[in-house]
């Protein structure tokens, strides 16, 4: 029983974080953005969510809050690279290092406790039942029970897929990503619709920040994000920035690691299971990069 | 655009770019963080010089940015030309457990293994940033990929093999043996300052010399402003990103071993890498363009302001994440570019001419390679 | 069928507009009738894509007011302009490469369908648009991945989508050859007759005169001259421009060929099929072909920049196959690119550093192996010297220069290598009439002082008027080769459009000359006065 | 209450002139025994009537730099905690043979006549632990979380699974470690680990999973499993679901520590085990009634471990120490 429904559920859960936030990468890169601060817009949207849950004692407030939070939060990035045309690197990086910074001294300074802030009292989100499907054998009891807003990822894949490939909207920002000169000149800003897009993954990421915060555990701990914006990151380069191919991608990891804990109670030992997941990564762009390079003839050289 | 000009009036450029505003926003900014828990700015900004410059300071300064700098002229190494090195910890780290293992092991006198722990270490951090390399030459992934991500599996087996084979079996960390007596590199007096920042300033020297006076330098900068002028021009892009990324490689790795040949003389899991000095050096780098003296100030002025933050929290009340903040303020407005006179600027120019550093981001859309 | 209303479809009066330091327009007056075919020409910097712009709402004018259909308009932004009934083919194209041409085609004013594209239905508008016009697209075909000539009718069906009555286009043969220039004036005046106004920029006298009805000619910003058509010369146009007498399209004396300096035997690569040439010293040998034969493909493979399948490249008497673009260079090879803004120069680099490329192992670098700055700046001083390069100073970055003088700059890097070889691409695409004649006259000297020269342009008189022997390409081949004498435009035009070759199994299924397929099958013969200048007749 | 396990400059009056600096390895609530040994070297300076100051490390970096910046502000004792320091104490201490170190959880490898330790003997009390799991487990699983792969975490993982055989002799066991970009604080990660060690049927975890914690908690909360806290007492995180605690008395070290050296017995090396109060379960101590801790209902598990800590006290039992 390696690959049961409870691994399932785990890996399902443990990607939901990391979903919400290489959607907000994809979108970015559609609109020609290189974002690499998701970490520390999905860390600005833990603390809101912890914060605002507790001092409202509503997690769907918290909720709202962290997605409006992390939005104004990535308008650095917007204001710096949209307007200031100052360098998107930089200021993703730069982004990450604030929140870290910012959510700590926030946390002394809000709760006078460094750390982690963790109360009983602290509502999380609550988990919904699926009818009709929780009953279903071994799909169920993966599927079902999880936080609403582990659903609305599920959902927000296929609606970034439209929105993006069918949407006049998601034409006119891969049109804007790919050539904005060619944008302007037929009356598309491309600085709204960067920002739009910049607002959008703020937004995503600040829900990804609330679902790891009172979803996934209820409770904020400095640096709680732990790498899984890098691993955004990744999943919107080996998802090529399609939604189902993030969505793919992220599965790919999630489950990689998911399978790296059961493999930690086989005997194995930690390093090997902590490298695993980034190992099957790297295979999987060596294949896909491989694969591409193979329809695309010589000539190209990048 | 921070292009270094070859007409050199460095206090000009300086004054005429945007850190002075982003240094004076940042303060504000900290100052306004500062009244609004209650503490004395006055205070609390003096007790960050004191520390970081004061006669007890200046040492712990030096021998923080030790790595800072190394790391950074590390990464501004293949950043000039363009390419961006992010497995900078895993390339320190297996440098660092590389020359750990030739320090135990090595059977020679001290003299002759500290050297050798030198040169395993940068061997070990060459080659596995040229794996990174050759990734993106024969398989076309990008090297921002492929070097975070082969970062990650460097890092757990430097851990696995400090806390197996290697292991201190006298200590609950996870640690290898002490290195034999000797094997260590000469510290400056009673100070923490080893020859390691003279090791790491002679990089950034050679670093800056190459980098002004010779054609390889100048091959490295046109490559990172147009790469496609590089190759037309005859410039082996391949091969230079190889080399590149292996002497970054190199130098991320001598970093490693100078941390592990300076005081507790072993390599700890996990403490080369946990005050997150890759991201510093990597900041300091992208926001000097790679330009080498830029690069070692900006990772210099990180360095001492983690150090005086630090005495600012002994000091006074304040936390030391008020430095964070401030060093990331001070990243931002300086990726912004924030000056007074740029707003002129960008109205009269709609594209933008400050494209210098040329950060290769990979496409991620397979549309986008077509062309 | 044109009917002449009272008001103009466009008027311009005392346009003026100012950048720091340039007043790119200085009261310039412009009226364009409707139905008619406008040409605005002048040298590089005039200001006639300032104007433009200014038409287009991307500028605001200083001052002066814009007059459309003899009402007064004033654009915020280009989308104002183009529910106005206005459009606009920019210098450069302006399309999203990994779009399909449909999409390119509807963007911005897409049809819809439950809130989403119409993809069926931009498909069909576009087929609709393209047949009824006459521009032969496949809706579903990636931008990217044609050849310009289709990307140019791309470019015209998005006008026409938006129901453009005002069609101004920026340069938009600057990269046609002349057959695909001819089929886009066909297009123009169809459009022009159906009543629709067409505003051209152009520094071609010859489409000038073939194809508009007026031309206003601007210099440094003020008008020059207003001239129809019918009633001047290319010469009388040319003064307008430069302010005096210019000596248009000149056939410059042949040189003496010495010996084989580039030798290509049965080279073949993707594209390129069996090709054998030589070039000898003291002689220029220009490649005639419609874009997309094969030319790229054989510049770039003897340049090292693409890797030889079969066959064999020597330069100047040392086989360089196998070799790398440095190995090459290092045979004798220098190279001007086609493309100087992204591949000849670093944009951002000043003028000086990009003047030492290639010269930085050789000639800069010192005996100990460095490079140093002085010799960087006073070997740039020298060249921006010697070529009139137009630079305030030799640090300021290449990006700022004019295309005009950003192609001086290529060109006079590469002739000072003094390479046995010079492979040139397209030397004067984009160049003012003043800039074009400097260029050819430094390119003969080089050749005059032994040195060999491989020259591709798509433009035939300049072919003509430089090369000592001339091949025309076809689909991967060379389909034939002239002496300079035996090189009249006709028999050129009929070779580039696959007259000359034996027919070959499947005939023209390659992507590029589709145009030429057009026009051999019209007519050949017709084709081929269009394509020569009256100017160059009278000499 | 962060301001209390903050530096508190001047704390006290400070009246007999003597001044302790403690420094610790981490930011102060990364691990809820530091706020144990803030709270002993308060007691202490209460006790003294001395004044002290508490300098808080990040990395290796700064915890050189606070050491040496509390040597140079040469107080009376300089309390290091945690392992990391045993070789920053060694070198101090030989360079400066005038200042008194107290070192605690470690010791330097040689002995120095101004450095004294103060070790503790996790294992037993976490072994205690392990037999109340090997008690109440229905499943006859049980399982840990441990922040790393590392000795100092086996600690709490290897004498749990051997209590809850002695108590329940086919008890099976399994540990999980956090690992990951930032073992310390990924409570989400913690809680994918505690998760799967459940749904593979175990039904007591030992968490020490530091920031972790809550994370194992949730997990157990969830799935009505059971856990077990360490340093405090967390019942109050989950009521319900923490069973017991392995509390470890930093602050008692630490005070008592403090005490010896200003007797002016220095360079010793004080264990603190059961026997010396240094290590219990909360189940153990007085007030378990009130302390929200499962064990409280669970009278006659206490008896039973209670009579464990007896055999261990006198050394009838001894409990391996996997990090030795
Ligand atoms: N954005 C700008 N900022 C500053 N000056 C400008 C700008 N655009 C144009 N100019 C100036 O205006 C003048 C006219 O430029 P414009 O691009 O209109 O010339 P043009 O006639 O289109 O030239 P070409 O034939 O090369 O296309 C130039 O001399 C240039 O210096
Ligand atoms: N942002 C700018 N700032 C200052 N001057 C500019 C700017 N953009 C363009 N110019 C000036 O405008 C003039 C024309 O520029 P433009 O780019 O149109 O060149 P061009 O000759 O038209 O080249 P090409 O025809 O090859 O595109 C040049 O002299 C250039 O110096
Ligand atoms: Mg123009
Ligand atoms: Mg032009």
């Amino acid at each position: 029983m390696f690959l049961d429904s409870d691994l399932l559920f785990s890996a399902l859960r443990a990607l939901t974080p990391i979903l919400l936030a290489a959607l907000g990468g994809a979108i970015c890169e559609r609109a020609g953005v290189f974002m690499i601060g998701l970490e520390g817009m999905m860390l600005m949207g833990c603390f809101t969510a912890v914060t605002v849950s507790w001092f409202s004692g509503s997690p769907w407030l918290g909720v709202l809050v962290a997605a409006l939070a992390a939005a104004a939060y990535s308008l650095i990035l917007a204001v710096g690279t949209v307007t200031l045309k100052g360098d998107a690197v930089v200021l993703g990086v730069a982004m990450n290092l604030l929140a870290v910074g910012l959510t700590g001294f926030l946390l002394r300074t809000t709760f006078g406790v460094q750390g982690t802030f963790d109360d009983p009292a602290l509502a999380g989100l609550g988990t919904v039942d699926l009818p009709g499907i929780a009953s279903i054998p071994f799909v169920g009891p993966a599927l079902s029970g999880h936080s609403a807003l582990v659903y609305f990822s599920w959902i927000a894949v296929p609606v970034a897929a439209v929105l993006l490939f069918r949407h006049p909207w998601g034409l006119r920002l891969r049109g804007v990503g790919e050539t904005p000169d060619a944008a302007a000149t037929l009356g598309v800003s491309p600085a709204r619709y960067k920002y739009a897009a910049i607002l959008v993954s703020g937004v995503l990421c600040g829900l990804a920040g609330a679902q790891l915060a009172l979803g996934n555990v209820t409770l904020f701990s400095e640096n709680m994000t732990a790498g899984r914006g890098w691993i955004a990151v990744v999943a919107v380069m080996l998802g090529r920035a399609a939604p189902v191919g993030v969505l793919l991608a992220g599965l790919l990891f999630g489950i990689a690691e998911a399978a790296g804990f059961r493999l930690q109670g086989l005997g194995l030992p930690q390093q090997a299971t902590d490298a695993a997941p980034y190992a099957v990564t790297l295979v999987a762009l060596f294949l896909t990069t491989a694969k591409r390079r193979r329809r695309t003839p010589a000539g190209a050289s990048a | 655009m921070a292009t270094e000009s070859p007409n050199p009036s460095p206090f000009g450029r300086v004054l005429r770019s945007p850190v002075p505003f982003s240094v004076l926003g940042a303060l504000v900014v900290g100052t306004l963080f500062l009244l609004a828990t209650g503490s004395d700015p006055v205070t609390a900004y003096g007790a960050v010089v004191e520390g970081a410059f004061g006669a007890d300071g200046i040492g712990s300064t030096l021998s923080s940015s030790t790595a800072v700098i190394g790391l950074a002229v590390a990464l501004a190494i293949p950043l000039r030309a363009g390419l961006i090195n992010l497995g900078g910890d895993g390339q320190m780290v297996l440098g660092g457990i590389t020359a750990a293992a030739v320090g135990l092991y090595a059977p020679l006198p001290a003299v002759l293994t500290v050297p050798l722990c030198l040169l395993a270490g940068m061997a070990a951090g060459a080659a596995y940033a040229a794996l990174a390399a050759v990734c993106q030459n024969r398989f076309g992934v990008p090297l921002l990929v492929t070097s975070l991500l082969l970062s990650y599996p460097a890092v757990s087996f430097a851990s696995y093999l400090a806390r197996y084979p290697l292991k201190d079996p006298a200590s609950s960390l996870p640690q290898t043996r002490r290195l034999p007596a000797g094997v260590a590199l000469p510290e400056f007096g009673t100070s923490t300052v080893t020859l390691g920042l003279v090791l790491v300033a002679a990089v950034a020297a050679a670093f800056y010399f190459v980098d002004t006076r010779t054609p390889a330098g100048y091959e490295i900068r046109m490559t990172g402003l147009n790469s496609r002028f590089a190759s037309y021009a005859g410039i082996d892009r391949p091969r230079l990103t190889l080399r590149l990324m292996a002497v970054s490689g190199a130098v991320a790795g001598l970093v490693g071993a100078v941390g592990v040949l300076a005081f507790p003389f072993r390599f700890t899991d996990g403490s080369l890498t946990a005050s997150g000095d890759t991201w510093t050096g990597l900041m300091a780098a992208l926001l000097a363009s790679a330009a080498p003296v830029g690069t070692a100030l900006a990772a210099l002025f990180f360095a001492a302001l983690k150090v005086g933050g630090l005495n600012m929290e002994r000091v006074t009340e304040v936390p030391s994440e008020l430095t964070d903040i401030l060093q990331a303020i001070v990243i931002v407005f300086l990726a912004a570019r924030f000056t007074l006179k740029r707003r002129r600027r960008a109205a009269s120019s709609p594209e933008s001419p400050a494209q210098a550093p040329t950060p290769a981001v990979p496409a991620a859309a397979p549309e986008k390679e077509t062309a | 069928m044109t009917p002449r209303p009272e008001s103009p479809a466009v008027e311009m009066r005392g346009i003026v507009k100012a950048f720091p330091g340039v007043v790119a327009n200085d009261h310039v007056d412009l009226t364009v009738r409707r139905g008619e075919i406008h040409a605005l020409m002048g040298e590089n910097g005039a200001g006639k894509s300032t104007l433009m712009s200014v038409l287009y709402g991307m500028e605001r004018p200083d001052s002066g007011t814009v007059l459309l259909h003899g009402r007064e308009v004033s654009f915020a932004d280009p989308s104002r302009a183009i529910a106005a009934g206005l459009g606009m083919v920019h210098q450069s194209f302006k399309l999203f490469p990994s779009l399909t041409v449909a999409e390119n085609v509807v963007y911005r004013a897409e049809p819809r369908r439950f809130g989403l594209v119409d993809r069926a239905a931009a498909r069909r508008r576009t087929a609709e648009l393209a047949a009824e016009h006459g521009l032969d697209v496949d809706p579903d075909a990636r931008v990217g991945d044609l050849p310009v000539g289709v990307r140019q009718r791309v470019e015209i069906l998005k006008l026409l989508h938006r129901g453009a009555q005002v069609l101004i286009l920026d340069e938009p043969t600057a990269v046609l050859t002349p057959a695909e220039a001819d089929s886009l004036f066909a297009v123009l005046r169809g459009l022009a007759d159906q009543g629709r106004t067409v505003l051209l920029v152009t520094h071609k006298l010859r489409e000038v005169l073939e194809g508009s009805d007026n031309v206003t000619v601007l210099r440094d910003g003020r008008v020059a001259a207003r001239l129809r058509t019918a009633a001047t010369t290319a010469e009388e146009i040319a003064a307008a421009m430069t302010g005096r007498d210019v000596e248009l399209d000149r056939m410059h004396p042949g040189g003496t060929p010495g010996e084989e300096v580039l030798t290509v035997r049965n080279l073949s690569l993707p594209g390129l099929t069996d090709v054998s040439l030589s070039v000898r010293a003291g002689e220029i040998v220009g490649v005639a072909g419609v874009a997309g034969n094969g030319q790229g493909e054989l510049v770039e493979a003897l340049a090292g920049l693409r890797p030889a399948v079969s066959g064999e490249v020597r330069v100047a008497g040392r086989e360089v196959t196998g070799a790398t673009a440095a190995e090459r260079r290092a045979a004798g090879l220098a190279y001007v690119p086609e493309d100087r803004g992204e591949v000849g120069t670093a944009r951002a680099a000043s003028v000086a550093e990009n003047l030492a490329m290639g010269h930085h192992r050789k000639g800069l670098r010192s005996r100990r192996g460095l490079l140093p700055g002085a010799a960087v700046r006073s070997h740039a001083m020298e060249l921006i010297e010697r070529f009139g390069i137009k630079a305030s100073s030799p640090e300021i970055p290449a990006g700022a220069l004019s295309g005009g003088n950003l192609q001086k700059l290529v060109i006079g890097r590469e002739l000072a290598h003094e390479a046995p070889l010079l492979i040139v691409e397209q030397p004067t695409r984009g160049v003012d009439i003043g800039a074009i004649e400097n260029i050819h006259r430094q390119l003969v000297a080089y050749r005059d002082a032994g040195h060999a020269v491989l020259l591709v342009s798509a433009e035939l008189s300049e072919i003509r008027g430089l090369s000592d022997r001339v091949l025309v390409m076809y689909e991967g081949r060379i389909a034939a080769e002239y002496d300079r004498e035996a090189a009249d435009e006709r028999t050129l035009g009929l070779a580039m459009a696959g007259g000359a070759a034996p027919p070959s199994g499947g005939g023209s299924g390659a992507s590029g000359p589709r145009p030429g397929e057009e026009s051999t099958a019209s007519a050949p013969a017709a084709s081929v006065p269009a394509a020569s200048v009256p100017a160059q007749e009278k000499r | 209450n962060a301001s209390a396990s903050k530096s508190d400059p001047a704390s006290g009056s400070a009246g007999s002139g003597k001044s302790f600096v403690l420094v610790t390895p981490d930011a102060v609530a990364q691990n809820e025994f530091l706020k144990l040994a803030v709270a002993g070297v308060k007691s202490a300076a209460k006790a003294h009537d001395a004044s002290s100051k508490v300098y808080e490390s990040t990395d290796d970096a700064s915890r050189q730099q606070n050491v040496k910046a509390a040597v140079n502000a040469s107080p009376d004792v300089i309390v290091l905690i945690g392992f990391e320091f045993a070789d920053l104490a060694a070198q101090q201490a030989e360079a400066g043979p005038d200042q008194q170190f107290l070192l605690v959880d470690s010791c330097t490898t040689k002995t120095y006549e101004n450095v004294t330790c103060a070790t503790f003997r996790e294992q037993e009390a976490v072994y205690l632990a392990g037999a109340e799991a090997g008690l109440l487990s229905e499943s006859g699983k049980v399982g840990a979380v441990d922040v790393l792969d590392t000795p100092q975490f086996r600690r709490y993982s290897e004498p749990f699974a051997a209590g809850a055989k002695k108590t329940a002799s086919g008890t099976k066991s399994t540990t999980r470690f956090v690992g990951g970009d930032s073992p310390f604080n990924d409570a989400a990660r913690a809680k994918e680990q505690a998760s799967s060690l459940i749904s593979g049927g175990v039904d007591h975890i030992m968490a020490a999973a530091a920031a972790g914690n809550y994370g194992v908690f949730e997990a157990a909360q969830a799935k009505g499993a059971f856990a077990y806290g360490v340093d405090v007492n967390q019942c109050s995180a989950a009521e319900g679901t923490v069973v017991d605690n392995v509390v470890k008395r930093t602050d008692v070290a630490v005070e008592k520590g403090i005490g010896t050296i200003l007797s002016g017995t220095t360079g010793r090396t004080v264990s603190y085990g059961l026997k010396e109060g240094g290590m219990s379960l909360t189940g153990l101590e007085d007030g378990v009634a009130d302390s929200g801790c499962v064990i409280a209902e669970h009278t006659d598990v206490i008896a039973e471990v209670e009579k464990l800590r007896e055999q261990i006290v006198t050394g009838k039992l001894t409990v391996d120490d996997p990090a030795a």
